[in-house]
């Protein structure tokens, strides 16, 4: 299709649905309403479980499944991205600059800044049920405590640091234990992912039963994936180009 | 265990062992030899697929409700999120694993270069799968929803050596992920309105409030998402894109569940969320029309096909399109009859996806002009290619003649008199193709490729899917094949399986059932009046027929140039529109992108005007 | 309270807008994560800290440097095929 | 109301976007800007005028306590779209690198191997 068609169409489209969109928006509930009987309820929850962060009782406790499938599907993408970003036939790895001279500033940085993300990180884990953040959060920031590495281009000093197998292992035990406390749950609750521990005192730092227990899973499922995820498109700055990538119809594959 | 415990127990485990699985392959993937991975997969995937069997006996008696993380509702009400499993839910989350499991023994071998990681995305695709059949909720619907897509795009695109593989993944991605998101505008305009996420809940809020307009654009937001995935027309270009360059086992899930699974979504929105809610006229409306334009376009573009896995998937598209009508007819007969009929189509689609397979690592092509008697002496392969072909054109006994008799009698129930034809005439064009295909290929007769057919696709480009070539079919592949093509015929002849079919859609179709299950804990379905609905002499004729007419409509294929100047000038004169249908598949991103916009703003008019 | 929301929504979708009117993908990359500091405050301004430590993790951070390695390594395929012809 | 329409237009910039792209990379990120949309609609959809933060300081001493916060549900419903923009993005642009590679070009204009 022309570019011209294609504008047309979208125009016609973007007419009907927003037009449309707009007519619906008019009957919604206004902004800043008070109409929510879903958190009325889930807020009564978290109280009884002594969540005193209502957002990760939502995500760790009510609806603790989403957040399965959640890590499921970072699980899959990092595996996807793994197959897809894969060294072509012809592809080689170049062989990157010689670490060794790795300037004050940087040293500097991976002395001071490195450890002191790595525990903002987990202490953003730890605290997942009590204030903002939790489990995905903590493990973002950690993921990325090893990559302030990379600042300064010193990748050699970086792929030391980072030995990919380990990671892609961590990840894959962040959801084996997301799993396990949901048999758990099973085995001494009745159901998947019961919240079966000792609620504690809201507001404490051990408290809301499994949710901690699953913060901590989620965070070492998503540091990991962040990791591997990012070498993966790392790594493709060191691969050289394979020779006369164009594909030519037929190129050795008849018989 | 009673009842009740083995649902609590089974349901989310059937999602969860196959995640958990994957994790460890992937965990301990480097010291695994490949034989151990291929068998701890398959192994897993039976041991789903039997799991899914017991649950699908269980659920004949009882609808089985699971709560997870204990949530049971009080007071009629649950922050808590709900697996449901009814005959229909369960059954397609069985034909998941069987096909799956099936795959996944074909592709023994396959893709040596990436180990453990085919197997990986494949288990949790089957996660996906198997999750969005059972859940009970609509945000965890989205997310298994896109667990499913994630893992398709890549799983698409494990040939990364093919630039048609790389591509064609970007478009399913792009197309799908747009689609999820326009369904999760929808979820949210529904959350706001009532509050509620959770099927059951939602239902009583939305029959309580009415229809405005409000509930009609939610509706038809969620369900985009779901038509994206069933590839209703104009939403269906990723699938012929994806399924010409995916892997062939891949084909075998994507044309066999992942489709159907999309119009599932729909149906079970509609049914248990919208039915109190939404006129009835106007959904049956909405999904005629869209079903009439796919199947006709599903149809044209099947027979222009050379490709042949392009081809198989234009057929996909025309039979969703049937899907869409039998369904949207809002005849519990008739959707008996998609069910029995999405059955016996998974068997006979997935056989015809892995001869292609089969051909494509003996001769480097999936092109049914190059491939021209190249298959003469792969005689099992041949007759295996031909009659799952005459199974798609609905030839008794196949699992698809039965469903295609239920879902003609259901349409004409339900006022669509003019069903039959058109189940005929989809089924004689996607029938007829295959049989076209097959006959050059097999027997090695036919003419060489018109103008029309030169400028197509070709299936020269696909490339080998196994490092080494092959030159007879290995038992690894043979079993599947026959397996399913055995299974297919089975099903069509198992007694009682018609009736047993229209009992579960009745079920399905209950709004109130449902929702008192979920949030009363009545679950037994309650005095249904019995349904009988089977082979009939009427729906053999009207078989045959197909099957006579598909193989017309190869033989014209075969032989068209043949025919004499008059006619063929005739014919010439729908040169243009079909070459304009063709030039619409454009292969770009955003043309089909600007199309979901419009298709979007179409199914709203459609849902709007006046009954 | 209000304006702020308001004046939040319409900065993010000015944002959104020269994301998508940029041409120049290394360009878009630094707007991109501009833009999603803009939601991160948005976040912030309708009391949702939680979505907004995460958007900034992920939207301003993680999901640009990914934007800026693929169009990297796409410059220096080109650039690589300059050198053959 | 302006929230909301916010949220829609955000969601059509980005299939404007995605049309207008000359390259795939771009596509890409205006996908991620339409999908942006969708959190914009749930949190809006969530707030209540004068509620704070769903995050207890201490145990609430009164009944009603639930209305003095804003919805804690869309939160970590966007907090799971968020997960999902993310890995979608890294996918789709790893298929963008490697469509560079067989393809020479991440032009859609210039793609033509999935014609008719």
């Amino acid at each position: 299709m022309s570019r011209g068609g294609r504008y047309w169409v979208l125009a016609v489209g973007i007419a009907a649905v927003g037009g449309a969109l707009a007519w619906a928006f008019l009957s919604m509930p206004g902004f800043g309403g008070g109409f929510h009987p879903y958190r009325d309820a889930a807020v009564a929850a978290a109280l009884r479980h002594s969540t005193a962060n209502v957002v990760s009782s939502v995500n760790f406790d009510q609806r603790g499944f989403d957040t399965l499938g959640e890590e499921t599907i970072l699980l899959a993408s990092v595996v996807g991205v793994a197959v897809l970003l894969r060294p072509l036939p012809g592809e080689r790895h170049r062989h990157g600059r010689q670490g060794g001279h790795v300037l004050g500033t940087t040293r500097m940085l991976v002395v001071v800044a490195v450890p002191l993300t790595l525990v903002l990180g987990i202490d953003v884990v730890a605290h997942g049920a009590v204030t903002p953040g939790g489990g995905f959060q903590g493990g973002v920031v950690a993921a990325t405590a090893l990559h302030l590495i990379y600042v300064g281009d010193r990748y050699r000093v970086f792929a030391r640091l980072r030995p990919i197998g380990l990671f892609e292992q961590a990840e894959a035990a962040g959801v084996v234990a997301y799993a396990a406390v949901g048999v758990a749950g099973l085995a001494f609750g009745g159901s998947w992912l019961a919240n079966i521990l000792p609620h504690g005192t809201l507001a404490r730092l051990v408290s809301a039963g499994t949710v901690p227990l699953l913060n901590a899973a989620v965070g070492l499922a998503v540091a990991g994936s962040v990791v591997v995820l990012l070498s993966h498109f790392l790594d493709q700055r060191f691969l050289s180009p394979p020779p006369g990538t164009r594909h030519a119809p037929g190129d050795g594959t008849q018989p | 265990m009673t009842h009740d415990q083995m649902a609590n127990a089974l349901l989310p485990a059937v999602v969860v062992a196959p995640i958990v699985v994957a994790c460890l392959l992937l965990a301990l993937g480097r010291r695994l030899d490949r034989p151990t991975i291929d068998v701890v997969a398959i192994a897993t995937s039976a041991a789903v697929a039997t799991a899914d069997g017991v649950l699908l006996s269980a659920a004949g008696n009882h609808r089985l409700v699971a709560w997870l993380g204990g949530w049971r509702p009080q007071h009629g009400a649950s922050v808590g999120i709900v697996f449901v499993g009814d005959q229909v839910g369960v059954g397609a989350a069985l034909v998941a694993g069987v096909l799956m499991t099936c795959a996944l023994a074909y592709s023994w071998r396959y893709f040596e270069n990436i180990h453990v990681n085919f197997h990986a995305l494949m288990l949790l695709f089957l996660a996906g799968l198997t999750g969005f059949s059972l859940s009970g909720d609509l945000f965890n619907m989205f997310v298994f929803f896109e667990l499913m897509g994630v893992a398709a795009y890549a799983l698409t695109a494990v040939k990364v050596e093919d630039p048609t593989a790389v591509h064609g993944a970007l478009n399913f991605g792009v197309i799908n992920s747009l689609g999820a998101y326009i369904s999760l505008m929808g979820i949210g305009m529904l959350y706001a309105a009532t509050g509620q996420l959770n099927l059951a809940l939602l239902s009583r809020a939305l029959t309580a409030r009415g229809p405005d307009v409000l509930v009609v654009v939610g509706f038809v937001a969620v369900a985009t998402g779901f038509l994206v995935k069933a590839a209703a027309v104009p939403f269906h270009f990723w699938l012929d894109d994806a399924h010409a360059v995916a892997p062939t086992p891949v084909c075998v899930l994507f044309s066999g569940i992942m489709v159907e699974l999309g119009l599932y979504g729909v149906a079970r929105l509609y049914w248990v969320a919208f039915s109190g809610t939404l006129e009835a006229g106007t959904i049956q409306r909405l999904f005629v029309v869209l079903g009439v334009v796919t199947a006709v376009v599903g149809s044209v573009m099947c027979l222009l096909q050379r490709h042949l896995k392009r081809l198989l998937a234009f057929s996909t598209i025309a039979h969703t399109g049937m899907f869409l009508i039998a369904v949207g007819s809002l005849n519990p007969v008739a959707t008996a009859g998609t069910a029995v009929y999405v059955v016996g189509h998974a068997a006979v689609k997935s056989v015809l996806f892995l001869c292609a397979g089969v051909l494509l690592n003996r001769f480097g092509s999936v092109d049914e002009f190059t491939l021209q008697g190249k298959g003469r002496d792969a005689r099992l392969t041949g007759i295996v290619f031909m009659l799952a072909g005459l199974g798609l054109a609905g030839m008794p006994p196949f699992a698809v003649g039965l469903g295609k008799v239920m879902a003609e009698e259901g349409v004409v129930r339900a006022g669509l008199w003019w069903g039959p034809v058109l189940f005929l005439l989809v089924a004689a064009a996607t029938g007829g193709a295959v049989l076209r295909v097959g006959a050059r290929v097999f027997l090695g007769i036919g003419r060489g490729p018109g103008a029309e057919e030169a400028g197509a696709m070709s299936g020269d480009e696909e490339k080998r899917e196994l490092a080494t070539g092959m030159t007879r079919l290995p038992v690894t592949m043979g079993i599947p094949l026959t397996a399913l093509l055995a299974a297919g015929a089975i099903v069509g002849l198992l007694p009682g399986f018609g009736d047993q079919a229209a009992l579960a859609a009745g079920r399905f179709a209950g709004r109130a059932g449902y929702v008192a299950a979920v949030l009363d804990g009545t679950t037994s379905y309650g005095a249904s009046p019995a349904a009988s609905a089977g082979w009939s002499v009427e729906g053999i004729v009207l078989c045959l027929a197909s099957v006579g007419a598909a193989a017309l409509v190869a033989l014209l294929g075969l032989y068209g140039t043949a025919l004499p100047r008059q006619i063929l000038a005739v014919l010439r004169t729908a040169r243009p529109a079909l070459h304009m249908m063709r030039s619409v598949h454009s292969g770009h991103i955003g043309d089909y992108a600007a199309w979901l916009l419009f298709g979007v703003g179409g199914i709203i008019v459609l849902a709007m005007l006046p009954p | 309270m209000n304006i702020l929301i308001t004046v939040a929504l319409t900065l993010v979708l000015a944002g959104a807008a020269v994301v998508v009117f940029t041409p120049v993908p290394s360009r878009q990359a630094v707007v991109l994560s501009v833009y999603g500091i803009l939601l991160a405050a948005l976040f912030m301004a309708l009391q949702a800290p939680d979505v907004a430590l995460s958007q900034v993790a992920v939207g301003a951070a993680v999901v640009p440097l990914i934007v800026m390695l693929a169009i990297r390594k796409i410059d220096s395929l080109r650039a690589a095929r300059r050198r053959q012809r | 109301m302006y929230p909301y329409v916010v949220a829609g237009a955000i969601l059509f910039l980005g299939v404007i976007g995605i049309a207008r792209s000359r390259n795939l990379v771009h596509a890409v990120v205006c996908l991620a800007v339409a999908q942006s949309g969708t959190y914009v609609l749930l949190l809006t959809v969530g707030y209540q005028r004068g509620a704070t933060a769903p995050i207890f300081q201490s145990a609430p001493e009164k009944a009603g306590y639930a209305a003095t916060l804003v919805d804690p549900v869309v939160q970590a419903l966007t907090l799971t779209d968020i997960v999902v923009s993310a890995t979608v993005t890294s996918m789709l642009l790893a298929l963008a690198v490697q469509i560079a590679k067989r393809h020479d070009t991440v032009d859609p204009d210039e793609l033509r191997s999935l014609r008719g």
